[in-house]
């Protein structure tokens, strides 16, 4: 069954890929990298990464189509002609696959329960968790806790590039010499449209509280704060597109949106840190109560909160970066 | 625990945690001071560890206290310590005296956010060189990759702009397929710990993946480190970053690919790979070869003092990369001792450029000449920092070629066409060099170069602390050669 | 009898991917986006229930939220288009 | 007996809805313009998609699975309908006008 | 079926040439970011692949019920590199916006004249 829906899955994504690359509209390409994202979102799921085909789902086919489709507003979306030059391109990519595809022949079959991936260091994780964590999601457990400092990373990632689009880009009210008020209010907004704005206004606290749902069912289910981060933007994006930005900055001023940036990795960096200060080592939650399995599940708990905090602002404050651009 | 324990986490954790607390904090000099607070206590930090590393060794540290290979090791030797001491050393000083210079370059509205991403920078090239996981590697990598498009995109002109794209996307791609060759490995020996991947990695029996993975990892490592012919962004960004952040990445961005490299080949891969070192050998020799050659040879006759600079530092990567594939303790140690000089050269001249720059209107050749008269100070300074560059005795750069000279005569046939090769590219250095200072003090001044005056204070002493860098290490080589010799040994009891 | 649904299910993709990838205007394509969406909840409540993990019925929940915005940035990002967006080759 | 009952609705439920799905599915492919093919694609979604979920729905019985695909048919229900109206406003506004049809005159770009 | 059981990679090899040929051959700086967004999920397909066992379901235990769980090692690894790449396409994207406002084009080759002209 999984091979079945695996080679269908895996065959689509590749035409839409030669689609993406061949199109001569970047919108229409745009268009196509969504429907990449939900195959690939989907081929993750039958795959039993829960995990990645939710952030698949939620950054792939939501917030990454809705930047790509803000930066096109701001840029032509006609890719003019190529010449020349591919004849080194097309050398250069044939032989990397090449070099690919001649490894696989010595490759794990897919689901090989030998191969070396499962028999170390994926079995103690299984086995362990139960008994130090004790949550039943072990990517969360893994995320979280074995490997938050991977984790740190990602959030500081995130925040980096946050720091950069507003670096770049500027935001109203926050970053530049643009106030909030500055912002023509334009057609922007789809609130001349009646329908989608009603049906838009009664998503937005359904999507809203799903996001949170997300954020802390992550130790028994899939989700977790980045998902649960994206869903959130993307909730506000929403309500941004339907009620227009001026509106959007009366919720969440772009300057409070900075200031949740950086306090969601701080809280995160604050964990470790009190670790530290109780004795332990960097994200040694275990000192954090007296039981050490609680105190990991309350590290885990904090950290994911300051994980939810930053993607959610960061995205926000991207989308909205892109948005005031054109106003 | 004590505090001295805690230090390779607070190496990371102090630059990493202050970045978010920029983001929140408004008003440009508060986040200059709390940038350069941080910088110069990761220096201090690094200090610390440098010192802890020649009393006791490699010092391993426990991220959340979960034992590799479940949880993430920091790992510390000679080898780190050193490109620890070169990442905040030059932070710390090009942000103690550049912070005139990037006010005049920045929007003052946008200064807090670039000291964060600096600072940003700053912890991811601390992070790639102390960690012991090759995929926490990536994560860092990504981290300082990213922050470092965003402060060479701060630059003047537009161009700064395109050469910011070229850099995302090779930067991007190298990333990529070193996190390709990452999971290959992974996938035949399920582990993603070096220490633990160099154990397990001599039982894997199907090969191929493993081959394929060390190339993907060499190319992809070799892309960021900007070994030639994959140097392509390099000229380009670093004419067009802010000239203070040019001297900070031209001192250690490529310098840390280099480290990942090495580690990653020696540790992991020579020592279970039948003929790797052979491989390692062959397609490195040659690139650093000609990158040596072609980078000095564009040098010559490039008109742009900060471009000129930056072919230099294509050719510059070959000696390292050149002393490396030569797989013997004394190729090694000149390789790693170069690292450490070449970043005390390239950081005083690009840090004498920057200076410069805030009194000059362009910098052409033709547009520096004469300012050795009126901005004697600055000048000298860049003389000095360029006798280091060139090879003269007395300065860092001679010690490093020596070594890398008499490395070379071990190597039989190959070693000759080497020593020529570094024969002629040190004469080109000698012609571009002395294109410059010529320019310098015998120029006839025109434009601003008549009536300029010397920097701000603040920029001319760290323009003359790493000049004179270049010189005490050049005097006395014992901190730099120890530590490398130490690096050369654990690097090559990993062969078998 | 899962299998007969997402089998209907995946022929309805290949149906949607069709007329994506032919257009010929950009509608078509939007329209084909939109469709392919909500197939791609159906086939994720159908998998769910084919694993027997009907706990993963969140991410299904998920896409049909998600879906929706991506229909109106595409709204909004015409009202502002201006005509070089147009291909009705 | 009441659980066979439930299970052949529910196979019967899950067959039309593929039947549905798949003609509409047709429908987008083979209907000769923009207009025709939304209508095509917008109507079997809805009912094929109630059916699908309807089906499963039986198949799990009272639990919070049910709950969930409760939400995501409601989910659908609100958006696929407005997604294509949507879809038909702007086009119509942008001046795509159907095949063989006069625009009304308030319409007319 | 042996050799079914390689079409994952082999289709993670032909993505990573699809993507990879449009970020070299590619002159416009969208397209090149599409194209790297293709290459990085090529990448993505890699690990998860790996993570699959036969028989085996998502890894978040189920007390009471004997199962075999998949790997959930590259499920982490894969998560944050699906945060990696939204922040590089995030980025990628601001500076393309800041390229047009500059030099109005984004195609790579019309840059690169402009600035030999100027």
């Amino acid at each position: 069954m999984t091979v079945f829906f695996g080679i269908f899955l895996l065959t689509l994504l590749l035409i839409i890929a030669v689609g993406i690359v061949r199109a001569q509209n970047l919108f229409t390409a745009v268009m196509l990298t969504g429907i990449f994202s939900l195959i690939m979102a989907a081929n993750f799921f039958v795959l039993d990464a829960a995990d990645v085909a939710l952030t698949e789902a939620a950054v792939g086919a939501g917030i990454s189509t809705v930047l790509l489709l803000g930066a096109l507003a701001l840029t032509p979306s006609q890719e003019q002609d190529v010449r020349g030059g591919r004849i080194l391109a097309l050398f250069v990519v044939t032989v990397t696959t090449a070099v690919v595809v001649y490894a696989t022949f010595e490759k794990p079959r897919l689901g090989d329960p030998q191969a070396p991936v499962h028999t170390h260091v994926a079995p103690w994780y299984l086995e362990k968790t139960p008994e130090l964590i004790d949550i039943p999601n072990v990517v969360t457990a893994v995320l979280g806790a074995y490997r938050a400092y991977d984790t740190l990373g990602e959030v500081i990632v995130v925040l980096t590039a946050g720091i950069g689009v507003l670096f770049l880009l500027g935001l109203p009210g926050a970053v530049g010499r643009r106030k909030a008020d500055d912002l023509s209010s334009g057609r922007m907004h789809l609130n001349h449209h009646l329908v989608p704005q009603v049906v838009g206004r009664l998503l937005v606290p359904f999507i809203l509280l799903f996001a949170l749902y997300v954020q802390f069912h992550g130790e028994y289910g899939p989700g977790g704060g980045f998902q649960a981060g994206a869903i959130f933007a993307a909730g506000l994006i929403l309500f941004a597109l339907i009620e227009g930005e001026r509106e959007a900055y009366t919720i969440l001023s772009p300057r409070l949106l900075m200031v949740l940036m950086g306090s969601g990795a701080l809280l995160y960096g604050g964990v470790g840190v009190a670790n530290m200060l109780l004795g332990g080592n960097f994200l040694e939650y275990s000192v954090l109560a007296s039981d050490p399995v609680k105190g990991q599940q309350w590290g885990i708990i904090a950290i994911e909160l300051g994980v939810g905090i930053t993607v959610a602002s960061v995205l926000l404050a991207i989308y909205h970066a892109f948005a005031a651009r054109g106003l | 625990m004590s505090l001295a324990a805690q230090l390779p986490a607070l190496q990371i954790v102090v630059p990493l945690l202050t970045a978010p607390v920029l983001v929140l904090l408004r008003g440009a000099n508060l986040a200059w001071a709390a940038a350069t607070a941080a910088s110069v206590m990761a220096f201090v930090i690094a200090v610390a560890l440098t010192l802890e590393v020649q009393s006791v060794g490699v010092i391993v540290y426990e991220m959340g206290a979960w034992p590799a290979p479940f949880g993430i090791e920091l790992r510390i030797d000679g080898l780190n310590a050193l490109v620890l001491l070169v990442i905040t050393g030059a932070s710390a000083l090009t942000l103690l005296c550049g912070r005139a210079s990037l006010a005049g370059e920045i929007d003052p509205d946008r200064l807090a956010l670039f000291y964060a991403a600096w600072l940003i920078a700053l912890a991811g090239l601390a992070g790639i060189a102390v960690t012991g996981d090759a995929f926490n590697v990536f994560v860092f990598m990504e981290i300082s990759s990213l922050a470092t498009y965003i402060i060479i995109a701060a630059g003047p002109n537009r161009q700064a702009l395109t050469a910011t794209f070229k850099y995302l996307i090779m930067g991007t791609v190298g990333a990529t397929f070193y996190l390709i060759g990452v999971g290959l490995v992974y996938m035949m020996t399920g582990t993603l710990n070096f220490a633990d991947m160099e154990a397990r990695i001599g039982e894997v029996t199907d090969q191929r993946p493993i081959l394929v993975a060390a190339g993907f990892i060499t190319v992809g490592l070799a892309l960021k480190a900007a070994v030639f012919p994959l140097h392509v962004w390099l000229p380009n960004a670093y004419t067009h970053a802010p000239h203070i952040v040019t001297a900070f990445i031209a001192a250690c961005s490529t310098k840390v690919a280099i480290y990942v490299l090495l580690r990653f080949d020696f540790v992991v891969f020579q020592g279970n790979l039948t003929g790797h070192a052979f491989q390692f050998a062959s397609f490195l020799a040659p690139l650093a070869l000609l990158g040596i050659l072609i980078g000095s040879a564009v040098a010559m006759f490039e008109g742009h003092l900060k471009r000129l600079l930056a072919y230099s530092s294509v050719a510059q990567v070959g000696y390292i990369l050149l002393g490396a594939s030569f797989a013997s303790k004394a190729g090694i140690t000149a390789g790693v001792v170069h690292m450490f000089n070449h970043a005390l050269a390239k950081g005083a001249l690009f840090l004498a450029v920057a200076a410069l720059a805030m009194r000059l209107s362009g910098l052409r050749l033709a547009d520096i000449a004469g300012a050795g008269r009126t901005m004697p100070w600055t000048a000298a300074a860049l003389a000095l920092a360029g006798a280091s560059l060139v090879g003269i005795p007395g300065t860092a750069g001679f010690i490093s070629k020596w070594l890398l000279l008499s490395a070379a005569l071990e190597q039989g046939p190959l070693g000759i066409v080497a020593v020529v090769v570094i024969v002629l590219s040190s004469l080109a250095a000698v012609i571009y060099m002395w294109r410059v200072i010529e320019r310098l003090y015998f120029g006839t001044p025109a434009g601003n170069a008549l009536s300029a005056s010397e920097p701000p204070w603040m920029l001319v002493a760290g323009v003359w602390v790493a000049a004179l860098a270049n010189v005490y290490f050049g005097l006395m080589p014992g901190l730099p050669v120890g530590l490398s010799e130490a690096a050369a040994e654990e690097l090559l009891r990993h062969l078998p | 009898m899962f299998i007969a649904a997402s089998i209907a299910i995946l022929a309805t993709m290949i149906l949607a991917i069709v007329r994506a990838l032919v257009g010929p205007s950009v509608w078509d394509r939007v329209l084909a986006v939109n469709m392919f969406g909500t197939k791609t909840v159906l086939l994720l409540s159908v998998v769910a229930f084919l694993y027997g993990r009907p706990d993963f019925l969140d991410l299904a929940l998920a896409y049909a939220l998600i879906n929706f915005i991506g229909v109106l940035a595409v709204l909004q990002f015409f009202q502002n288009a201006r005509d070089d967006v147009e291909d009705s080759s | 007996m009441m659980a066979q009952v439930l299970d052949v609705a529910s196979w019967i439920m899950l067959l039309g809805g593929g039947i549905f799905v798949l003609v509409g599915g047709i429908g987008m492919l083979r209907l000769p313009d923009l207009y025709t093919r939304m209508h095509a694609a917008s109507l079997t979604d809805t009912l094929g998609t109630l059916l699908i979920l309807g089906g499963i729905m039986l198949q799990a019985g009272l639990s919070l699975a049910s709950i969930k695909l409760a939400a995501i048919a409601g989910f659908l229900m609100l958006t696929g309908p407005t997604a294509t109206y949507a879809l038909a406003n702007a086009a119509l506004m942008s001046g795509f006008t159907p095949q063989d049809a006069e625009l009304p005159e308030d319409l007319k770009p | 079926m042996e050799l079914l059981g390689l079409f994952n990679y082999w289709v993670f090899a032909v993505l990573l040439m699809v993507g990879f040929y449009a970020v070299i051959a590619k002159p416009n700086m969208i397209k090149k970011l599409l194209g790297l967004g293709i290459f990085q999920a090529a990448v993505f397909l890699l690990y998860i692949t790996m993570d699959k066992v036969e028989g085996g379901t998502a890894p978040i235990i189920q007390p009471g019920v004997d199962a075999i769980y998949s790997n959930p090692l590259p499920q982490v690894l894969i998560l944050t590199a699906i945060v990696v790449g939204i922040s590089t396409t995030a980025l990628g994207l601001a500076v393309v916006v800041r390229i047009y406002e500059a030099y109005g084009t984004i195609e790579e080759d019309e840059t690169q004249r402009q600035d030999l002209d100027a």
